[in-house]
């Protein structure tokens, strides 16, 4: 009787911020444990929605483009690819080479400006123990001024191609408004060659940085391109033995509602939780990273870890970081200015669908172009949103490791993991368009 | 130097393919190069290597709110017209610092010069340069050169430009060279002129700078015939305009026309985008950005072009001055036009057609002055075609104005209402301590922008500035402290005519604050005051507790040979004095005016009000003087912001006669 | 109790006086008498029936309106010369506002009814005083509208 | 505060920087500015900034940026407490300062017309409208822009501490697109263009890289949106109101000519 009497009181705990901070957008996390359980663990995502698929009907693709950047001002540049991809593989242009390597040194741009933010903005931050980066200056100014150089020379690739680091406005269907000279390119190049020595530093420190003891396999999906890493161009692969065309990514995965988030969440068609992102992609084509980045991959001896420990996507980050910089020297090296700016081309009915690789992860868009070419329906699938279910699975697998650590910690520990996604949760919730039309 | 150019003023001969010798023999005296060359649509003036960048065989077309780059069957270089850009953005740039402030232990302190010359400015050769842009040149020396003030910065950079013009032969349907007397003849202004034909150029020099160049070239005497060709060339372009309009009574015709309903219809249209401004070759107006550390103890005041069509131009504190799109459309045409006359004896206009190209609404002034300024067409004489070098270059006379703010010590304050304080400044400037009654400062500190402060006392030792925050910039002065430093230019403009008063009765009504500038004047009176009649001072002001410098008017009020009177417009049960309007305080008074000059300064329509009243008392229009607050900004009539008609109020008042003022004085939105 | 003459010349010492014909202002003064006013005295008071007119001597009056919140305001301070009581001429014969001695004050007093009376019988006379107070009301609605403007108030402050 | 109190340091201003319906950008432009970010942060004190740093307050702010629409109930509620906690409140960017992108949603449904019949729509459609800021609060300040333009941004951060009046010209995006030397893509190209009517803070960005601007700052005083359709190149009435529905839209006077053409594309239906 004196023994049985807390068996019949379940012990329930609960773990719940209502404003998850240093991420992107408006988020809560909510975890329930009963008798050692996890009976739920949810994140939250309740920032407005936007209704973008909406906003963009009766849109030329041009002017998609511009919308579809608002999505997120971290990252409008992946918004701008993925969308600008879909419409040239839907009616049918062939872009110039020179083009081509321009789009890549722009999306560079925003994958160093994104990744340093979160590396040493959003993410360091949990690993040393500080509130926020500008905490984080007071006793480390030099390590947080050379994070802000990197940041900076990212966003001044994208502010030389796009015109502004934050939705920039050059990239129009078929190429781009405005092409730089080579010697404004040239110009950068200093800057760019401080920022690769800041890349490999930013390597060693998280390698360095002390992580939680976490180990799950994940199935993991990302593109896969014959000779570059994963950016604009490639396959959809997965560690399952997936392999689509970048149009195809309906035929493998679908999107669903649930109650508590204002976001779809994304799983296979068999219902399968995924993950995407750096570690995905250095998992699945690690093998085609620039030498200086896979030099460094392979000083850091964490290959396997990345895959495996979600903490460590940081180091992945900083991999990319490495990857990205060396990348955009050697795009500017090579740099000759496209004969014309852009490829004329003519509006017409169709469907558009294509997807990129986001600083976060796999972005997919859809359209359907009615007999003016203009945009009927529209399907964009974020990142974040197909991440949700896997933090979530991860989440729960998680749980138990902390469940000696004091509230607090144990807590802060259940942010950390969350942040470890980089989720950008701004992005994630343009979805209930659809639904809330149908709704009404 | 006038031998050197009669020696060489024979018309050479440059063959086409040799154009690079003349460019290169610019380059070699460490000039930058700038000339027409096509990028975006265009042809625009930059920076060219060689006489590959020149648009050859390109061409262009222009008629309102439409411009096109053509191609043309020949290969010339110089067969446009003039393209959206002028070498105005090079001798006076969009952008430029003019100040720099410093906060250090020692006060504020302020760079030399103001605006400062821009330390070495790169020499330029401008190749291709139109009749009508050496005209527009022309007519930014005067503005800039002439005096009273100087811009140290045009100077500086106008000094080293020199100048290949080019005749112009194939004029678009917006060019009006021909009516405005500028074109297409080049006829002064160059140092070296180029008529273009297939096979080369005619060239002759007109200055002693040019004859150095064209001698280095060695060429050839021009042939007759090529000389003939040459005349052709211009004459064509001359008849391609077809014939002028006429100009005679556009100056009168605009200014008697402020109320015409033309204004308000081309209002319609008007974009008040400053597009008609900014392509102009001549506008001149700027206003001054303030850069500065998070702190404010460094600043940088940039000095940026601005436009008499922006809202906040002729902004005050109390609001716009022209608040109707149509106030600014005809400030912009009247002061182009007209009272550009009146202020530097010339037209504003030099025909380029630039404002009718590249208005995006296709406005064309030449339309609107037909409506509003009753112009129409007549034939004109035509000019000789080979232009005689005789204009001197240009004379750069010193500025006669204050070129510099400089630091001045504040001795102490005195609140005099609930927000204008009294500063009193120590300074042993000779200039400032020798201003005169009436006159003004400009007053900053760093990080701050400059404000008109009226001077309200002089003391051997400094003077007094009485100031209203009505503003930032306003508010941190009132807050200075005993033993803080500003920044003051001056004295500034023209004071009171106290000459005016010997011999006269003396009549001063002030209103609210502006009791401040009139201050001088009263302690004038006191000092001459056997000179004068009868002197009477009329006070003012919202409330008594906005009433300045009460104790020293309590003193005045006590004195047997002045009659002070004071007024409020409304009061509380304590208040034992008067309560009314000013003008309330003589509409009754028996004295005669007939002999009785007039002082008056308060809200302008305070100023229209008593101004009546003192025409109904004999005061004649010529014997009423007023003092106008606009929107100063450089102080020295260099920044177009303060113009009332044909005056800068900061250079040629703030102090005027009503007679002077005329219809100025009433009409709204001028 | 005032002389005649005294009146007329008390009379002739103000604008309005000066302003009619010497036959006019003998009338007047006839049907007319001095009185004198110490300070804060309530001459008249806003919504009372008002039975004489008068014009000011010496002395300074407030013209007063209450505001409520604000108290008395006063809008107006009478000179000598100026005319109060007007309001005694014209139908419904009530104060519009409040009228208090702020120096020690002298008017030359003219009963309503009697004026009036006197007003109805000699068109000339009434054309002389009429143009006058006409004249009077003129120009202190003028520069009642003028203040109207409140020409020396500020501006909005801004957040810096 | 005065400018001299200011530097005399008093105590650093409390700076707070919230979002709600938005993108993130604009607050982004806060930390994109890399060069003085530090010194920022010794200048204020930033007690409340999600995005950066996990350090929380619910006020009293001296300066509130505030990013984004207001478009739930929960939204208003937060934005109205936030009001009281703050001194001087700042919108920053299109959505808080004229309803963003997502303002176009107001023109379908029953948006607008929920307005015309309910007493306090902003409560009863708060789902089916995106709105201002100013539409509930007094707002201080605001910075314009999508997004807002990173030395405007430090240009008033600056002008708050020194204590003047921050330099934000209401003038035309053309007075910059001359400045900057660029060629008018409407004279020289016939390419629609929002720059006579929209305000200038950009830098005139499209119209240098050869386009038309497309209305980020949104509309300037005097903007004569009306003659800008009648009289210039490119811009015409089968294209106007495609052309005003972008991020600034339900800003007057763009939203009425928006309705005057039959409201934004995809509006109906």
């Amino acid at each position: 009787m004196t023994a049985s009497a807390p068996r019949r009181r379940a012990r329930t705990r609960r773990f719940e911020v209502e404003g998850l901070t240093r991420v992107e957008g408006e988020g809560s996390l909510r975890i329930v444990i009963r008798d050692g359980e996890v009976i739920e663990a949810q994140l939250g995502i309740f920032e407005a929605p936007r209704y973008f698929e909406r906003l963009v009907r009766g849109r030329t693709p041009d002017e998609v483009l511009d919308i579809v950047a608002r999505i997120c001002g971290i990252c409008p540049v992946a918004y701008q690819m993925s969308a600008v991809h879909a419409f040239e593989d839907g009616v049918g242009i062939e872009i110039d080479p020179a083009v081509r390597a321009l789009r890549r040194l722009l999306y560079c741009g925003e994958w160093i400006e994104s990744h340093a933010l979160h590396v040493y903005f959003l993410h360091a931050p949990d690993f040393m123990g500080y509130a926020s980066a500008i905490e984080l200056a007071r006793d480390h100014r030099v390590l947080v001024e050379r994070a802000l150089a990197l940041k900076k020379a990212g966003n001044h690739l994208v502010a030389l191609i796009g015109g502004r680091p934050i939705h920039p406005v050059s990239v129009r269907v078929g190429g781009f408004y405005h092409t730089p000279t080579r010697a404004e390119l040239t110009a950068l190049r200093p800057e760019l060659t401080a920022a690769l020595d800041i890349a490999l530093e930013t390597v060693a420190v998280t390698t360095e940085l002390n992580t939680p003891d976490f180990s799950r396999e994940p199935r993991l999906v990302s593109l896969r391109h014959p000779t570059d890493y994963p950016m604009n161009e490639g396959r959809i692969v997965s560690t399952d033995g997936l392999d689509l065309a970048p149009t195809d990514w309906e035929r493998a995965f679908a999107e669903d509602q649930v109650g508590w988030s204002n976001a779809l969440q994304a799983r296979t068609h068999a219902g399968d939780v995924y993950l995407l992102g750096p570690s995905s992609r250095i998992t699945l084509a690690g093998d085609k990273l620039h030498p200086r980045a896979a030099e460094a991959l392979a000083q850091s001896g964490l290959a396997d870890e990345i895959r495996r420990n979600p903490f460590r996507s940081i180091v992945a980050r900083a991999i990319e970081l490495v990857h990205a910089t060396a990348v955009a020297i050697d795009i500017i090296d090579d740099y000759r200015p496209p004969e014309r700016p852009a490829t004329p081309w003519n509006p017409g009915p169709g469907t558009a669908a294509w997807a990129t690789e986001a600083p976060r992860g796999l972005l997919f868009h859809t359209y359907e172009l009615d007999e003016e070419g203009r945009v009927a329906t529209a399907r964009i699938v974020p990142p974040t949103s197909q991440n949700q279910a896997a933090i979530e699975a991860d989440l729960t697998d998680f749980a138990p490791s902390v469940l000696g650590l004091p509230h607090d910690e144990a807590t802060h520990r259940f942010e950390q993991l969350i942040r470890s996604y980089d989720p950008c949760i701004s992005c994630a919730t343009h979805f209930l368009d659809l639904r809330v039309e149908d709704r009404r | 130097m006038a031998q050197a150019i009669a020696s060489t003023n024979v018309p050479r001969w440059l063959p086409a393919d040799q154009l690079d010798r003349l460019i290169d023999v610019l380059r070699a005296d460490g000039r930058t190069i700038i000339g027409p060359t096509v990028r975006d649509g265009a042809i625009v003036l930059a920076e060219i290597q060689g006489a590959a960048d020149l648009p050859a065989g390109r061409g262009d077309e222009a008629s309102p709110g439409r411009y096109r780059v053509t191609q043309r069957e020949d290969s010339r270089r110089f067969d446009h017209a003039v393209g959206p850009m002028s070498p105005k953005r090079w001798t006076f740039p969009p952008r430029a610092p003019i100040r720099l402030g410093r906060r250090t232990s020692a006060g504020v302190r302020f760079s030399g010069v103001d605006p400062r010359p821009t330390p070495r400015p790169t020499p330029l050769a401008f190749i291709g340069v139109r009749a009508c842009e050496l005209a527009a040149i022309k007519i930014q020396d005067h503005v800039f050169l002439d005096g009273p003030a100087v811009d140290g910065d045009y100077r500086a950079r106008r000094a080293s430009a020199f100048l290949v013009a080019v005749e112009c032969a194939t004029p678009t349907s917006t060019c009006f060279c021909t009516s405005m007397g500028t074109g297409p003849e080049v006829t002064t202004g160059f140092d070296v002129v180029l008529t273009e034909l297939d096979d080369g150029f005619i060239v002759r020099v007109g200055s002693p700078a040019g004859v150095t160049v064209v001698d280095a070239l060695s060429l050839s005497p021009a042939d007759g015939s090529a000389m003939k060709a040459a005349e052709a060339v211009v004459a064509g372009a001359r008849d391609a305009m077809g014939s002028p309009m006429n100009m005679e009574n556009v100056h009168e015709g605009l200014q008697a026309s402020p109320e015409h309903p033309g204004w308000a219809a081309v209002a319609e249209r008007c974009l008040s985008c400053t597009n008609c401004t900014l392509v102009c070759p001549t506008c001149f107006c700027t206003s001054v950005v303030e850069r500065s550390d998070l702190d404010g103890s460094i600043s940088t005041s940039e000095r940026t072009w601005d436009s008499c069509f922006n809202e906040g131009f002729a902004k005050v504190a109390g609001g716009s001055f022209r608040p109707l799109v149509k106030d600014r459309y005809r400030q912009w045409l009247t002061h182009k036009f007209s009272t550009w006359w009146d202020q530097f004896g010339s037209s504003g206009c030099v025909g380029c057609g630039r404002c009718i190209a590249w208005c995006p609404a296709g406005i064309d002034v030449r339309e609107e002055l037909a409506v509003i300024g009753g112009v129409g067409p007549v034939p004109m004489p035509q000019l000789s075609v080979v232009a005689a070098a005789t204009e001197a270059p240009v004379t750069i006379s010193p500025g006669s104005v204050p070129a510099a703010f400089v630091t001045v010590h504040v001795d102490g304050s005195s609140r005099e209402t609930a927000d204008t304080m009294t500063l009193h400044l120590n300074t042993t400037d000779r200039r400032l301590l020798a201003g005169r009654p009436g006159q003004f400062v400009m007053a900053t500190l760093p990080a701050f922008s400059a404000a008109p402060i009226s001077i309200s006392r002089f003391r051997s030792d400094g003077l007094d500035l009485t100031i209203r925050a009505a503003g930032p910039a306003t508010r941190a002065l009132t807050e200075l402290e005993r033993g803080s430093t500003l920044g003051v230019r001056g004295p500034l403009g023209r004071g009171w005519p106290v000459e005016e008063m010997t011999g006269r009765d003396v009549v001063i009504v002030a209103g609210g604050v502006g009791l401040a500038p009139l201050r001088p004047l009263i302690d004038a009176c006191l000092a001459e005051r056997d000179a004068l009649g009868a002197v009477r001072i009329y006070l003012g002001a919202r409330t008594p507790t906005d009433r300045l410098f009460v104790e020293e008017v309590g003193r005045l009020a006590l004195r047997m040979d002045i009659e002070v009177e004071e007024t409020v417009d409304r009061a509380g049960p304590v208040w034992l004095g008067r309560v009314g309007i000013v003008t309330q305080l003589f509409d009754h008074a028996t004295w005669d005016g007939r002999n009785a000059v007039a002082f008056v300064c308060g809200p302008e329509r305070m100023m229209q009000a008593t101004s009546e009243v003192l025409f109904s008392r004999g005061i004649d229009v010529d014997r009423t003087w007023v003092t106008l607050e606009r929107n100063m900004s450089c102080g020295v009539g260099l920044c177009g912001h303060c113009q009332l008609g044909k005056f800068f109020v900061c250079k040629d008042g703030p102090v005027f006669s009503l007679a002077e003022l005329g219809p100025a004085f009433t009409t709204d939105g001028l | 109790m005032s002389t005649r003459s005294t009146v007329d010349n008390a009379l002739a010492s103000g604008w309005f006086g000066a302003g009619l014909t010497d036959a006019a202002r003998a009338h007047l003064a006839d049907m007319a008498h001095l009185t004198s006013y110490p300070i804060g005295e309530v001459v008249i008071r806003e919504g009372q029936a008002i039975d004489s007119l008068a014009v000011v001597v010496e002395g300074r009056l407030a013209l007063r309106l209450n505001v409520p919140g604000r108290g008395a305001v006063t809008v107006l301070t009478i000179e000598p010369g100026d005319v109060i009581g007007w309001s005694a001429l014209i139908p419904p014969h009530r104060a519009t506002s409040t009228i208090v001695v702020l120096e020690p004050t002298s008017v030359v007093e003219l009963e309503g009814a009697a004026l009036r009376a006197r007003l109805d019988e000699d068109p000339i006379l009434a054309a002389a005083v009429l143009w006058r107070l006409l004249d009077a009301v003129a120009r202190r609605l003028s520069a009642t509208r003028t203040q109207l403007l409140d020409l020396f108030a500020q501006p909005d402050r801004e957040p810096w | 505060m005065s400018p001299t109190a200011r530097r005399s340091g008093r105590r650093r201003p409390r700076v707070g920087v919230v979002k709600f319906a938005s993108c993130d950008g604009c607050q982004l432009t806060l930390l994109d500015l890399e060069d003085d970010l530090l010194a920022i942060a010794e200048r204020f004190d930033i007690v409340e900034f999600p995005e950066a740093t996990s350090r929380r307050s619910a006020g009293p702010f001296d300066v509130l940026l505030v990013e984004g629409s207001i478009s739930t109930e929960e939204q208003l509620e937060e934005l109205l407490r936030l009001r009281r906690e703050s001194t001087t409140l700042v919108t920053i960017g299109a959505c808080a300062t004229a309803g963003g992108i997502q303002a176009l949603r107001n023109w379908s449904e029953h948006g607008p017309w929920a307005a015309t019949v309910y007493p306090r729509p902003e409560l009863i459609e708060s789902l089916a409208m995106a709105t201002p800021v100013a539409d509930h609060v007094t707002v201080d300040a605001e910075l314009r822009g999508c997004p807002i333009d990173p030395q405007q941004l430090l240009e008033l951060l600056t002008a708050l501490v020194v204590g003047r009046r921050p330099q934000l010209p209401d003038e035309s995006v053309c007075a910059e697109c001359k400045r900057r030397g660029a060629t008018c893509v409407v004279v020289s190209q016939g390419t629609a263009c929002l720059g006579p009517v929209t305000r200038t803070g950009c830098g005139a960005l499209c119209p240098v890289y050869g386009r038309g601007c497309y209305g980020c700052f949104g509309p300037r005083n005097d903007a004569n949106v009306v003659s800008l359709i009648a009289n210039t190149a490119g811009l015409d009435d089968s294209v106007a109101s495609t052309r005003l529905a972008g991020f600034t839209a339900w800003a007057e006077p763009f939203r009425s000519v928006i309705d005057d053409h039959g409201g934004p594309p995809g509006a109906k239906p």
